[in-house]
């Protein structure tokens, strides 16, 4: 284990930057999110969690396909170039890095989506361990250890004006050797410290203790014929800025942009919740919100899970928590359906 | 039909005319040999309320330089009150991309008669100065319609 | 708020309305939500506290086609809105029972988090006629700030304690009003064009592009945005590049142009904070300035300053002559 | 997955799709045509199963999921009969032989044709452009007749003008050993001296014996009626098999349009036996 | 269905060929998605021309015309009803203008033909969009408006009632008869004024087909060609119409006489009930109300007692007629300008300055001076006359016309001559810019007054008219042919004052939505082919209204106006304008914002049962009548939803375009 003082921070992100991409916590117009390092930009590690997850860095909210150009009737296609460099992304949490892991089981099964392989392949995931979690926070009603952030290349943990650097894997190694000259050696004692104390008030959070009892992979049909659903999706919006936010949210559109060199096309991220994700010319097969809104709460705690070993599609992040505009969450569902105890459906 | 970079900068400016007054105006200073640049394209509109904000956004959206309005003379307009609505518009759409940081030159609205071939000349030759003096549009387009 | 619900019991028990939207008490002290309740047990989970900001106008358009009539509760602000509705037959006076309440501001739980308070477990004193301290138990201890400081910053320009409309008004408002409407307007205004573009680009840059600001805007109330139609070939989701938000955000803020109550959702709700009102309240200024004070949803016979004309109207050259 | 021709190194995705040339176009009713479908190279742009689904693209107009209507057997060319009912079906129909469109593909599942329905006897019941996925299993089954038992086919369409695939209908199929066509048509029509009627009644007129395996492709309403009358003959959900049709846009199972419950359509469907639908939740 | 576009480039003659090459334009539109066609011939407007693009409309089954060529004002209606009788609906036709806009305009040749292929560009991109549009029919009212009861007025209304059909003058004055009743002598031929109008009065008053609406005005009109809706005020006259016999005691009795008279130009009065000259039709009078001692105080009531008819009514109201309209013809003339800009001609400070309108009436045996030439600043006879031309007319600094008030150079040759003839004692003195006489007979007119009159015709302007303390006035003038300054004592000077547009026709105007320019003239729908109409359908011009005119150009202006109505009026149906605005009701919010804006009243709403993908619901939704909607589009734009399209300039058209002209 090594350690770094926070004021040579800037030091160890130039030094990365100096031949990889470097992704982190960065504050503009008020809001942190997750955006290139460079000299200028003003890096926010203390916030705890970025509006946006970091998946824009597997999973781009716009991304280029390819082109295809028009001669005549002659088309030219061309494939855009997939990610070859490697990069880095700092500062990412135990729940935003649940949040690829979930990204993956639907990226990287067949057919892989070589576009997300790609990022993947080159991506280094620098984690940080929560300093102080939040009222929000439910990443333990998930199984993660906010304390220890153990799916990433690199662990970090921020304890008192110092950055403890504890590589995991092999990427990791190869990240912590190009910037060795920069750390110096640590002992665990401190982090051991913090993690018992983040753990401490992981326990006390208001959320840790929801209970998923009753979801999972075979309660389709339990859970969607419920009447609660009636009750919860009213106050609904219908935008997506919980889809937007969300870690593990990965509905996608594909769209034509034409210029006058040619057909884009193009993948953005599209969102459950919109009246018109399932429009087609013939029919719509979710025409209410309440369809759509049911759908993304099936998907995250039934669907999604019956398809990948019981795992949720929820990391418990909260951001939806705290930025839904009608304040409406997937806790109050849960809790919701607590408090029916499954048994009215 | 790319301008290189050793050539002096032409800017794409787009004309709305309406029908009635503008357009005929337009074929008033045709007719009477008033030149003006060839970078001015006229779109033909029945009145100068046609003309929707989208369309002024979407032309600087596809490399526009500037976009001006032309229309009947307020009182004129041949739908009478036509104009009216569109002098508030546009007040209100100008001045809002003038407040976003759009420089203000590079929109215009300008009343040209039928009878006014040398003033629709005279203000098109005056917008594609102004225009040319602002340089290409940089703040208002789409990076993917460039180049 | 115990008013309120004996309010609502009132009008469901005698028949007057068959249902009642209002905000529902949130499972954290800061997040209640809006509601429709319909039995005296559902109104048990009813709330009214500083929270409650989210304006329910819009959600009476749904309510509107329903059989019955609905009780709502307007805060001063929220009535605009609703008029402004009633205009365009988006909504059914008819079928609204209005109750307007009391506000003595709003609360913006972000605006407390600004202030260094983490881990919050609970806010109290937000009641209408509570204290003008806040006392918040955090995980990391206990904390107090002054109502005022946690403010939605719309209620510092708030328009006035009036209702525009109701039919009864239960609860006292108070004036917040603290700071003039269109500094932060002015304040841009006074930028050069290039710090404007700088500062738009800069706000504009966050967006990503959740429609919360247009699905919440109760004059966005199209059944078909435009975004999401192809009537302008402008169906675009993508937040690309710097054009797109600017597209959305001017065509939007155009489109609600005369007849934006600047009731402050939009900016409420933004996942990332832009100042969206500064939009608006540029366009309501403008109208102000050049053809005279107008506020939408004040008066419902009123012709919106876009529909409307005089001869002697400004040229759209002011915006070059003003300088 | 293979390797990129226009970016040598590059592992082509999936979401990038093939040129296809049209080298021929058929038109089967006044807004069906049957486009013919081959790689730059004149081959078969790829190898499918009968069922399976095709992403059909016009560049700059949109991209529509389409069954593809020739069977696997036929080694030159595929073939989509599509409809016209939308932006991109009305520009498809707009182009002319020689145009070139992307395709991506073969996507989806297929009739189960080498696996349970070997050796049965097949019912195929087809309302109107629904006989496209079913086209191709009649001629995948018909080219490998010894597979199978009996084979009946039941087939109607609003009028006699609105039969896909007519000609093919009457020179092969009709004439194919132990296969019997049933044609209906909605209405009465000068000219058509067939039966009349809706495809559900015809069913029950006819009354097939329940030794068969039914499937079924058409207009829901179409659809949800033969089933019922399926059902009072005495079918069971097992040996029923249908498509359904949703929006979608990947092919693959990720953008999410396409999921109900735990099934993604484009990926684990279209086709679906009956009583895999009904646990679906109701949302098709 | 596919798109067929053929693509014709005309080079009319060398107009456009000789800037743009053309069959460059032809090899690079022929290469533009949907076009199977393009071809380029030399005047694609002519038969031969017609036929080319006929022909591969049928061969080539074209979907759509894309016509680069003149302006689209000057063939649209050729190629669309070209297209039309080879079978393609004649709205799939667009034209690109590569004459005006480009190949006129621009000299450049790389550069012209540049400019005409985005504009072709421009044209295949909207054509491609372009969808069949039929016109509608509407009914045509048989009955003629003319407003103006001056002699362009009277004459048209006399032909449109020969030719059958009913016709109404709305005339603002107590009285038809205009401008022209108040002439005295008319040139070239100087015979009286009054004698030649006068039976042209009495044939509209007594015509049955023609209703005259005097002291009355237009209020409001609505509609549109052939189905006018038009409010007419017919103002209290206080005298009862049906009762008064004309015979004019009132008018001799009535105690207060100091009102000015307008018809005489102010230059003596008249009693406050009054007939504004004898031979007034209607011969009835008005109260001026303002002027009136019973309608100032309450006390009086002298006409009422005097009036054996009983036909004065205090209490009579202004009343509101209604009346439909196939055609309505404007013929409100003209007035002389004011002369405040003028200070240094002293009109305004010496009574001795006149105008020469002024000076008609003084000549005139019904004037104020009894037809006797006499100063009206103490009635002596003057010696020395001078006529100063062009005040306010052709005018560059401003202060005036820019135009040639046209009739100017012949009245004062009028007048001169007259005064020389009559009074050959006095020296008349006309100081002129240019002398204008293009006319029939009219420049031997002019010489005959300087000639066998003896007029002093001095070329130069006159730059002060000061009045001496002697009651005299000195002109400062410069002659221009022998260079010199020239101050000249006279004890009368007439102005020959720029003539404009009746003020009111502002108004009137944007009643009708008919165009103005910008001297307040009414454009005419086409300067030379064109002349007597407005470019608003149904709106025909008649005299003065339209430009300055002499009285036989009124008169065959006001004939040709009655012949283009006529044209009108003997139709059953109209053809209307398909490209009207439609609700998509899907997306239509019903919130009426669109009918706020609409000028003719074309939108309103119904409940309506919506279906679609998930939705069957009745919604108030927009309905749009296109018989009323005129196509100007200002719904579309108040739309938010996009839900309000105009056919023919939809919105993904226009952006089609713009799409074309930014690649």
């Amino acid at each position: 284990m090594y350690k770094i003082a926070k004021e040579n921070l800037s030091a160890l992100f130039q030094k990365i930057a100096g031949d990889k991409e470097l992704y982190l916590p960065v504050k503009n117009g008020g809001q942190t999110n997750y955006a290139a390092w460079d000299e200028t930009v003003e890096v926010d590690i203390d916030t705890l969690k970025t509006v946006k997850s970091a998946k824009d860095a597997f999973f781009p909210q716009f991304e280029t396909l390819y082109n295809v150009k028009r001669e005549g009737k002659k088309l030219d296609l061309q494939q855009e170039a997939l990610k070859d460099k490697d990069f880095v992304i700092f500062g990412m949490k135990a729940c935003d890095i649940q949040g690829v892991k979930v990204l993956d089981n639907v990226f990287l099964s067949e057919p892989v989506d070589t576009y997300y392989a790609a990022r993947r392949a080159h991506g280094i995931i620098v984690a940080m361990a929560c300093h102080e979690p939040e009222e929000s926070c439910f990443c333990k009603v998930f199984g993660l250890d906010a304390a220890d952030p153990s799916a990433a290349d690199v662990a970090t943990w921020m304890v008192d004006g110092e950055l403890y650097w504890k590589a995991l894997t092999e990427k990791g190694e190869a990240l912590t050797a190009s910037v060795k000259d920069l750390l110096t050696d640590a002992d665990e004692a401190k982090v051991e410290a913090e993690k018992a104390q983040i753990r401490a008030i992981v326990e006390k959070l208001p959320y840790s203790n929801l209970s998923l009892e009753g979801w999972g992979g075979d309660a389709t049909d339990v859970k969607f014929k419920s009447p609660v659903w009636e009750t919860l999706y009213k106050g609904c919006l219908a935008c997506g800025t919980c889809t937007f936010v969300c870690p593990t949210c990965q509905c996608y559109d594909i769209k034509d942009y034409t210029t006058k060199d040619g057909i884009q096309r193009y993948r953005c991220w599209d969102s459950c919740m919109y009246s018109d994700f399932t429009l087609m010319a013939g029919g719509n097969n979710r025409t209410s919100q309440l369809q759509r809104y049911r759908q993304r709460f099936m998907h995250k705690l039934v669907y999604y899970p019956a398809n990948n070993n019981g795992m949720y599609a929820c990391v418990g992040c909260g951001r939806c928590v705290e930025k839904c505009p009608s304040s409406l969450n997937i806790v109050k569902v849960i809790k919701a359906f607590e408090n029916e105890g499954g048994s009215k459906a | 039909m790319s301008i290189g970079a050793n050539e002096e900068f032409r800017p794409k400016i787009v004309a709305f005319c309406c029908n009635w007054c503008s357009y005929a105006g337009a074929d008033l200073a045709g007719s009477s040999r008033l030149a003006y640049p060839a970078d001015v394209k006229i779109i033909r509109v029945p009145c100068s309320c046609r003309v929707n904000p989208m369309f002024i956004l979407r032309a600087f959206e596809r490399g526009a330089d500037g976009v001006i309005l032309c229309g009947c003379h307020p009182g004129d307009c041949h739908y009478s009150t036509g104009n009216f609505y569109a002098r508030r518009r546009m007040t209100m759409l100008f001045s809002m991309l003038d407040y976003i940081g759009v420089e203000n030159g590079r929109t215009r609205v300008e009343w040209v008669s039928a009878a006014e071939g040398a003033k629709f000349s005279a203000t098109m030759n005056d917008f594609v100065a102004k225009v040319t003096s602002l340089g290409k549009n940089v703040r208002l387009g789409d990076l993917r319609c460039k180049n | 708020m115990q008013e309120l619900i004996n309010k609502a019991k009132e009008l469901l028990a005698n028949g007057t309305v068959v249902r009642v939207l209002g905000w529902r008490a949130g499972d954290l002290s800061y997040n209640p939500e809006p509601a429709f309740f319909e039995t005296e047990e559902d109104l048990q989970k009813f709330v009214y506290d500083g929270f409650c900001g989210a304006n329910l106008s819009k959600y009476m358009i749904e309510a509107s086609k329903l059989d019955g009539k609905t009780l709502v509760f307007l805060k001063p602000c929220d009535t605009y809105s609703f008029n402004q509705l009633i205009k365009e037959h988006r909504v059914d006076r008819e079928k609204a029972y209005i109750v307007g309440v009391g506000c003595r501001g709003k609360l913006d739980i972000d605006k407390i988090k600004e202030q260094g308070i983490k881990g919050i477990e609970s806010v109290e004193g937000t009641e209408l006629d509570g204290p003008d301290t806040l006392t918040i138990k955090t995980l990391y201890g206990d904390k107090t700030c002054s109502y005022a400081s946690a403010m939605l910053g719309r209620c510092h320009v708030c328009k006035g304690k009036e209702h525009m409309i109701a039919d009864e008004i239960i609860g006292e408002s108070k004036d917040t009003k603290d700071a003039e409407r269109f500094d932060a307007v002015k304040a841009v205004e006074a930028m050069s064009p290039e710090e404007r573009f700088n500062f738009f680009q800069k706000e504009l840059r966050k967006c990503i592009r959740c429609n919360a600001c247009r699905n919440v805007c109760p004059a966005c109330s199209c059944r078909k945005c435009v975004f999401d139609s192809n009537k302008f070939d402008s169906a675009q989701k993508a937040n690309v590049d710097s054009f797109e938000e600017k597209m959305f955000h001017v065509i939007r803020a155009f489109h609600v142009a005369g007849r934006c109550t600047d009731c402050g959702e939009c900016s409420r709700v933004c996942p990332q904070g832009i100042q969206l009102h500064l939009f608006n309240r540029k366009f309501i200024k403008d109208i102000n300035e050049y053809y005279g004070e107008f506020q939408a949803g004040a008066d419902i016979e009123a012709r919106g300053p876009l529909t409307n004309y005089t001869f002697d109207d400004v040229e759209p050259s002011i915006v070059k002559e003003r300088g | 997955m293979s390797e990129c021709t226009c970016n040598p190194g590059y592992t082509k995705d999936t979401l990038v799709p093939q040129i296809g040339v049209i080298t021929d176009i058929r038109e089967e009713t006044p807004d069906v045509k049957t486009f013919r479908v081959n790689a730059l190279d004149g081959g078969k742009l790829f190898e499918h199963m009968p069922g399976q689904c095709a992403m059909v693209c016009v560049p700059g107009v949109s991209e529509g999921m389409f069954s593809i209507t020739s069977s696997p057997t036929n080694k030159e060319y595929q073939e989509f009969s599509i409809k016209r009912c939308g932006v991109l079906t009305e520009k498809l129909h707009s182009l002319e032989v020689g145009d070139q469109i992307t395709v991506r593909g073969p996507y989806g599942n297929n009739f189960p044709v080498e696996t349970e329905l070997k050796g049965k006897n097949l019912l195929f019941i087809a309302g109107g452009i629904g006989l496209a996925p079913l086209r191709s299993v009649i001629n995948y089954v018909l080219d490998n007749r010894e597979n199978y038992g009996t084979v009946d086919i039941l087939y109607g369409s609003r009028s006699a003008d609105d039969l896909v695939q007519l000609k093919e209908i009457q020179e092969v199929w009709m004439k194919a050993p132990n296969v019997n066509v049933y044609l209906t048509i909605d209405r009465e029509q000068e000219g058509w001296d067939g039966h009349v009627g809706f495809v559900p009644t015809y069913l029950k007129e006819i009354g097939f014996d329940t030794d068969k395996t039914a499937l079924v492709c058409g207009p829901p309403i179409m659809i949800k009626f033969v089933l019922q009358g399926l059902k009072e003959m005495g079918y069971t959900d097992e040996q029923i098999y249908t498509t359904l049709e949703l929006r979608m846009k990947c092919g693959i199972g990720k953008c999410g349009r396409c999921n109900i419950g735990t099934k993604f359509v484009c990926k684990d469907g279209p086709v679906f036996r009956y009583d895999q639908i009904e646990e679906l939740p109701d949302e098709y | 269905m596919q798109q067929r576009i053929g693509v014709f480039v005309c080079h009319c003659g060398s107009n456009i060929a000789a800037t743009v090459d053309v069959k460059k334009v032809v090899e690079m539109l022929a290469l533009e998605p949907g076009v199977v066609h393009a071809e380029d011939y030399q005047y694609m407007c002519s038969e031969v021309g017609q036929a080319k693009i006929a022909e591969a409309i049928k061969e080539k089954q074209l979907t759509g015309v894309v016509v680069c060529s003149c302006s689209p004002r000057m063939h649209e209606t050729t190629f669309r009803k070209c297209a039309e009788r080879a079978g393609l609906n004649p709205y799939m036709v667009e034209i690109a203008n590569i004459r005006e806009q480009v190949s006129w305009i621009h000299k450049d040749m790389e550069e012209a033909t540049q400019k005409a292929v985005i504009l072709g560009r421009a044209a295949i991109a909207k054509v491609s969009l372009n969808t069949p549009l039929k016109a509608g029919e509407s009914r045509v009212t048989k009955r003629a408006l003319v407003i103006g009861g001056g002699i362009a007025g009277i004459q048209t209304a006399l032909d449109i009632a020969d030719a059958g059909y009913e016709v109404d003058i709305v005339e603002k004055t107590p009285s038809i008869g205009g401008r022209m009743s108040q002439l005295d002598k008319t040139f070239p031929t100087l015979d009286c004024s009054a004698c030649i109008l006068t039976p042209k009065m009495v044939e509209a008053s007594a015509n049955e087909k023609i209703t005259l609406y005097t002291y009355s005005e237009v209020e409001k009109v609505s509609g549109f060609v052939g189905d006018f809706t038009v409010d007419i005020r017919k103002k209290a006259r206080s005298v009862d119409m049906s009762k008064c016999t004309g015979c004019g005691v009132c008018q001799e009795k009535c105690p207060n006489k100091k009102a000015p008279s307008e018809f005489n130009r102010g230059l003596n009065t008249r009693s406050a009930i009054y007939t504004p000259f004898a031979q007034a039709i209607p011969n009835v009078p008005v109260i001026d109300r303002e002027h009136c001692t019973k309608f100032l105080t309450g006390k009086c009531g002298v006409c009422s007692k005097v009036c054996q008819a009983g036909a004065i009514d205090y209490e009579q109201q202004d009343e509101i007629i209604t009346e439909k309209y196939g055609a309505i013809v404007v013929a409100t003339g003209f007035d002389i300008i004011k002369l405040d800009n003028y200070g240094e001609y002293a009109y305004d400070q010496s009574p001795d300055v006149i105008t020469s309108l002024e000076l008609e009436r003084i000549m005139n045996a019904a004037g104020p001076t009894k037809g006797h030439l006499e100063r009206m600043s103490d009635h002596k006879a003057p010696k020395n006359m001078v006529f100063i031309q062009c005040v306010g007319s052709r005018c560059s600094d401003g202060r005036g016309k820019s135009y040639c008030s046209k009739i100017c150079c012949m009245y004062t040759a009028k007048h001169a001559m007259l005064i020389r003839d009559k009074y050959p004692d006095v020296n008349v003195t006309v100081f002129y810019i240019d002398v204008r006489t293009p006319g029939k007979n009219f420049d031997e007119f002019y010489r005959r007054a300087v000639e066998d009159y003896h007029v002093n015709y001095i070329k130069g302007q006159v730059g002060k008219v000061t009045p001496e303390a002697d009651g005299s006035l000195t002109v400062h003038g410069v002659d221009l042919i022998d260079n010199k300054q020239i101050k000249m004592k006279a004890d009368m000077v007439v102005l020959a004052a720029a003539i404009e547009p009746n003020p009111d026709i502002r108004k009137i105007a944007t009643m009708l939505t008919a165009s103005i320019d910008t001297n307040n003239f009414l454009t005419e729908a086409h300067a030379k082919l064109r002349p007597v109409e407005s470019p608003t359908a149904g709106i025909f011009l008649s005299g003065v209204t339209q430009g300055p005119k002499d009285i036989p150009e009124t008169v065959s202006q006001a004939g040709a106006a009655a012949v283009k109505a006529i044209g009108l009026l003997a139709k059953d149906k109209l053809l209307t304008n398909p490209c009207t605005a439609q609700a998509d009701i899907m997306a239509c919010n019903g919130c009426s914002t669109c009918a706020n804006v609409c000028p003719y009243g074309a939108i309103s709403y119904e409940d309506k049962e919506v279906r679609g993908p998930g939705i069957r619901e009745v919604r108030r939704v927009a309905v749009v009548n296109s018989a009323l909607c005129q196509g100007c589009g200002a719904c579309t734009v108040a739309c938010p939803s996009g839900a309000m399209d105009l056919q023919g300039f939809s919105n993904r058209q226009i952006i089609a375009e713009v799409d074309a002209i930014c690649r």
